[in-house]
């Protein structure tokens, strides 16, 4: 089992999730997030003083998947949330040494 | 007919209108995020629906030619039936005008009770009760007081702007129905703290505001009353906030923001009915002495273990008894009432009548609601189920929540499948 | 000059204004969150440009002398000259109080249009478009119907409080530039649900009160006529906030708050013209009607195509509509107009005077708006770019966004950079 | 006595009263997050406070006999004794409907101030703050310019509504107590920007809808000169917004509803002392003037390194001195106050008188403002602790934060430890 | 050392919390997410147009636990989040390789 | 690789972020959480009724890291958000297999 998470634009979160839903994902889990990175926030006037901002928002999505898939799920994840520009985000894998879904109690592969 | 007067009344009659929205805003801040549009739509519900039961017979069985001091002539009136005539005066001002000014305090009344029911009732037996309850007891209740029946010629006790009509009955109302809806689940183990604060405070503002209209429109002139009773809601209210506040200071520690919105609506509550008999300093000592008491009686109901959700009881039924009897004690002969309390050397007599107007009305309201709360309880239900009730009454009910604030979920998210349905009734537009 | 009568209208200028901050926040909380503020700020900067032309050349255009029946003389009362006269009366009262009265409806009738174009018109170009649509679209038509022009002179048709001059011309002029700026993105794929209805809760609240200075302010005076006004639109708004909430109820299964608060802005677009033709039985058939077609209407956008945001056309022009022909079959020969309507045996005259009234606004309406947003789409571009409308507007066009409430952003991120900027033009201040 | 203008009276002396909550969520919505309940609480404070202190001994050292042209007799009206009277008369209209509107007067001013002190102001000290300065700045003030006192009878400086005795008196003690209790911590570093500007934008329109209560109130009757005074109101806070935005947009790029809010109230305020003095055509200069230096102004506090945090001094000390200081310029002698300023030939005698009224209070309330703050901070403290001040002020002063919001917080979790805290002084209630 | 991951339905977190409680758990981190999976959101029809919503909204909760207990925490877990309905969530476990209390910089073991 | 994670006070996270930066990261991801642990909520007395609210807010912070920084990463995390009190927050590590940067599809260590 692995875990791929991913952090990215949140206005490319529909995309991505069409995307995995197409490539055999049947679940995921969403969270909001801030990033901080290369991607500045912008420069801010406002009633005569200048700030940056440099936390912009982010959407952070979470897959579990077979080992043997992560690859696949991470190249797919990555195709479909890339605009080319600054700030797309990071998606990375992690390992995971058991799932368990709640409802049934199921293991494993089973649990996805 | 006086131009000045009607002016005042219209405008009056318009501020109280914008009573109910407050009340939904300040109802509506208290309750968790999960049932805001529930408690918001008992509001709203309440003013769609009394308004045209108060034109079809409301104001007649109100204000039609008295019978036997218990109830106007429902038929008198129906319809509001001739009071188009130009000619139709009531005092100074058409009649037209004292209908819309009456109107709006039964809708107001009603919208109160719903604070004890917060977040756990079924919003089409809701209105249901509504039609009922506003017929079977707050159109008899407002007759008695000010229409000509019992309480208004034999008893004679003194309620200018509603202390018995409106929140006395609408405050032991609710704690009927509080009773017979039985508990939140989680009650006095959750804090249950309101979700917004701010939306609190828009509501008590804007109550505040509309109050004026509520008390110096009862004078239903432009005159020195009206401007006594202003100024008396005015400074009452700023005592019982001070009031409030100092209470929850000495006790706990903190003045909080949900202290002074309740600190003005106790405030507000109890200088109703003593608006044009108390003078100015006599509106301080009644408006800090119902700070106090509404400040300790919101724990009440963690005592006695009813949940009167929003204090429906603890600032509407105290408060209301607070300034209807206190009227007996501080009533100042100079104020326009021109009535002697206890303390102006009166006499208790005034006390007395004041005591008898307020706890009849609190019993037969008390009474009649438990029976029509019973009756709709057994038959159609009266609370959601605890799924629901958990889960949030607005996206079960209401089929909406009330934010969505999130960029993420703002737009972010293509919907998996989603058609345009045409309106049911295919042609009906066309 | 009446005092009562001046402190009526003056009254009544106030509620019509604040109609306009109350409809930026019941049009503001409909929106997503990313561009609550832009909607916002169209309502705000209506009512900043549309009170300075308004003063300079808007009374003069509409209720300066007559010129064949098309336009009031713009020179005769330019920047409002001699105005100021305390001998200067309109009826009763001083003619600067009806000055104030009409020019809150100026206001608010633009206003009204941009709830069809949410989340993608430039803010500039919404401006520019403000300056022009007022000028050649309201002015004119505002005195055909009210100022001595043909509708008035020669149609006859009723229109006591604007709902041709005000709703049918917005609601059709909504319809024209939802047509020339095209759909959003996603519009009927995604929901596009209210981010606060809240929010739209009071601006639904404010702009109900706002709205008994409105109608019963037409009567331009503190009597029987404004009286029936004020009852008429009480009543016709709970029919029609009922109407609207059965008809959902029974089609979809649920009531909302967005239902509510549409069924109550339906139900006073539909009494404005008719408030003081139709008896409070009549008012309350009328607003029922306006809430169930309406409630049906806001779904056409879906059939045809044409992105109607916030349903301007679905609750302005058609309610707008329900209420000015059902004046026609409702008119009520002992209300204080004295027409009687087709029910009450006067015939089809007056339904057809209606109906002429109306069309001729709605196709006058439609064809100039259509063209001042075409060529300003044109010209200086009337919608944002792609990326800003999908990012969203407040942050692109306004450099805001509309809440911070996180604890974690708000305050706990020191800035990488800053440097308190000096204003531009080092030393104007100095 | 004029039911007319008593009407209008009562109705604007309500409409003033609700400018406070307005404040409130003004200012409100402008702060961070976790200090919006302690910002409207000091205007609720301010409210509760000041109402009473009002009818106890303000009314009567306001606006009692005048002692020497510096103070009214205190004891005169102590706790407004003998004005019930029907009989008592200030013109037109009952003396308490005069009180009344006075009162809401007193009690905005001093509200005003608490802007400037954002985030880190002691509750408690705040209300000692606001009892001291409303009798020692306050009273006086009013006195000396309304109420018989010297700028009044000597200066003879024209100040309709308060643009000296309310915005510059309020506007500068701002500033001193800004001084007092220092920066914020993170001033000119973290943006501190608004949390929730559609709350500033609520707080806005209520302001708005207010002050034409403020403004044309202040004609005490319902007349020519009230309806002058409403047009010019209307018109000189739209030129202001747009300047506002005007200015934004060219210097920044953008115009920011912020600005949009903060322009209506620039106009309103700048207006305030003039709208009888000059023209619709002046008022439209008069505003785009305070608009364009307001904007600019609220940038001050960068450049000098005072943290007026809600820009009381940006708006309402600068708005106030271009409002009273243009009235020697631009009055018209056809308006209502019937004076001449220097660009109607009038030359610069009514100019100075302005000056020296504006400028004699201006001085007076920044050093009594200074001397108070100073001995409350040396004395019982007046700023919170650099702990409370990060983590947030509602949660420590007030032990609430102003919002819930999310699902998984609002009622999912049950307390660990719970118990239901009787009230304190267990049979209190029994 | 390993970090115990749950995501599950908002109202059942009080009953999960108090479970871990019960098994010896002295802390945990809550955040918000929302899930999508076989669980679909509603359906509504608004304003006579019908939509799909098909993200839910879930609680994520961590825990952090020696190694030997990362099982029974699971099962501890598992147990409470459990409605028996569709939705109830996944649980996952995954290696961690050091913790760190801030406070006192204690290490592994000691900063749980 | 490997992934940081700290769970902190709130009014913390600028200090942590500036010294993160002085230590060479150049990006990291930020979240809202609620904690539960030996720091305690407030009790409340709130209209006549106390309470214990034991979920504190608290920030959550994740950065990635190559496998030899990630000590002296979580060294300089565990300096900067300390305050010495309780509810501070903790630390930890997890292993990471693979980073992808979303904008270019870079891995590894160039993904960072
Ligand atoms: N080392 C890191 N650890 C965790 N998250 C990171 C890290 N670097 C970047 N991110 C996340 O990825 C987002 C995009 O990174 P950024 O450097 O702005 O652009 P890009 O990935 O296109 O070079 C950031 O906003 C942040 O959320
Ligand atoms: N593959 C996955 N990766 C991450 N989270 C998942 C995955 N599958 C499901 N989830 C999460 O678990 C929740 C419940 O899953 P769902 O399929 O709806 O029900 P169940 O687990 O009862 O079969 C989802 O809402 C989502 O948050
Ligand atoms: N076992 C754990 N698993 C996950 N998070 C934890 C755990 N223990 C504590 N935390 C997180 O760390 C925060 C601080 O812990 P706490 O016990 O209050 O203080 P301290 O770390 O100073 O002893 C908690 O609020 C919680 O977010």
């Amino acid at each position: 089992m692995k875990l791929v998470v991913a952090v990215i634009k949140p206005h490319m979160v529909d995309t991505v999730k069409d995307a995995l839903q197409g490539a055999g994902v049947h679940g995921l889990t969403v969270s909001e997030a801030n990033g901080f990175g290369r991607q500045r926030g912008h420069t801010e006037v406002y009633r005569g003083a200048e700030y940056t901002v440099d936390l912009v928002p982010k959407v952070r999505i979470e897959v579990l998947v077979e080992a043997e898939e992560a690859q696949a799920v991470a190249d797919t994840l990555v195709q479909a949330a890339r605009t080319g520009k600054i700030g797309d985000g990071k998606v990375w894998i992690m390992p995971v040494e058991e799932v368990i879904r709640v409802r049934t109690g199921e293991r494993g592969t089973d649990a996805l | 007919m006086d131009s000045g007067d009607t002016s005042w009344v219209l405008a009056s009659a318009a501020l109280v209108l914008l009573m109910t929205p407050g009340l939904a805003l300040f109802y509506g801040g208290m309750v968790r995020a999960k049932s805001v549009l529930n408690m918001m739509m008992m509001s709203f519900g309440s003013l769609a629906l009394v308004s045209v039961l108060w034109v079809l017979y409301g104001y007649s069985m109100t204000f039609g030619t008295d019978k036997s001091k218990v109830i106007g002539d429902p038929g008198e009136y129906l319809g509001l039936k001739g009071l188009m005539d130009p000619e139709a005066l009531s005092g100074t001002i058409p009649t037209m005008a004292f209908v819309a000014f009456q109107g709006v305090f039964a809708v107001i009344t009603v919208a109160l009770i719903s604070g004890a029911i917060a977040d756990r009732a079924k919003f089409g037996t809701w209105m249901v009760f509504v039609g009922i309850w506003v017929t079977l007891v707050y159109f008899p209740v407002a007759h008695w007081v000010w229409g000509g029946g019992w309480i208004m010629k034999d008893v004679e006790a003194i309620d200018f702007a509603g202390g018995t009509a409106v929140h006395i009955n609408a405050g032991v109302a609710g704690l009927a129905l509080a009773l017979v809806l039985g508990k939140r689940i989680g009650f006095a183990k959750e804090p249950m703290r309101p979700h917004n604060l701010p939306l609190v405070m828009i509501g008590a503002g804007l109550l505040w505001f509309g109050w004026f209209g509520f008390n110096a429109g009862s004078a239903v002139a432009a005159n020195a009353t009206a401007s006594v009773a202003w100024v008396n809601t005015f400074v009452a209210t700023g005592a019982a906030t001070l009031g409030w506040l100092l209470t929850e200071r000495f006790r706990d520690g903190h003045a909080t923001s949900l202290g002074a919105a309740s600190g003005v609506v106790a405030g507000l509550v109890a200088i109703t009915p003593a608006c044009h008999s108390v003078s100015p300093v006599g509106a301080i000592a009644l408006g800090a002495l119902a700070g106090v008491l509404c400040a300790l009686a919101v724990g009440l109901k963690y005592r006695f273990g009813y949940d009167d959700s929003l204090d429906v009881v603890g600032v509407h039924l105290v408060g209301g008894l607070v300034g209807t009897l206190a009227i007996g004690l501080l009533a100042d002969p100079d104020a326009p009432a021109g009535a002697s309390g206890l303390l102006a050397g009166g006499g208790a007599s005034l006390l007395g009548k004041q005591a008898i107007g307020a706890f009849s009305v609190l019993g037969y309201s008390l009474i009649v609601t438990l029976i029509i709360g019973l009756v709709l309880e057994k038959t159609i239900g009266f609370r959601v189920t605890t799924e629901t009730e958990v889960s949030g009454i607005d996206l079960d009910v209401h089929a909406e929540s009330g934010y969505d604030l999130t960029p993420a979920t703002s737009g972010a998210f293509r919907q998996q499948s989603s058609k345009a349905a045409a309106p049911t009734g295919e042609g009906a537009m066309a």
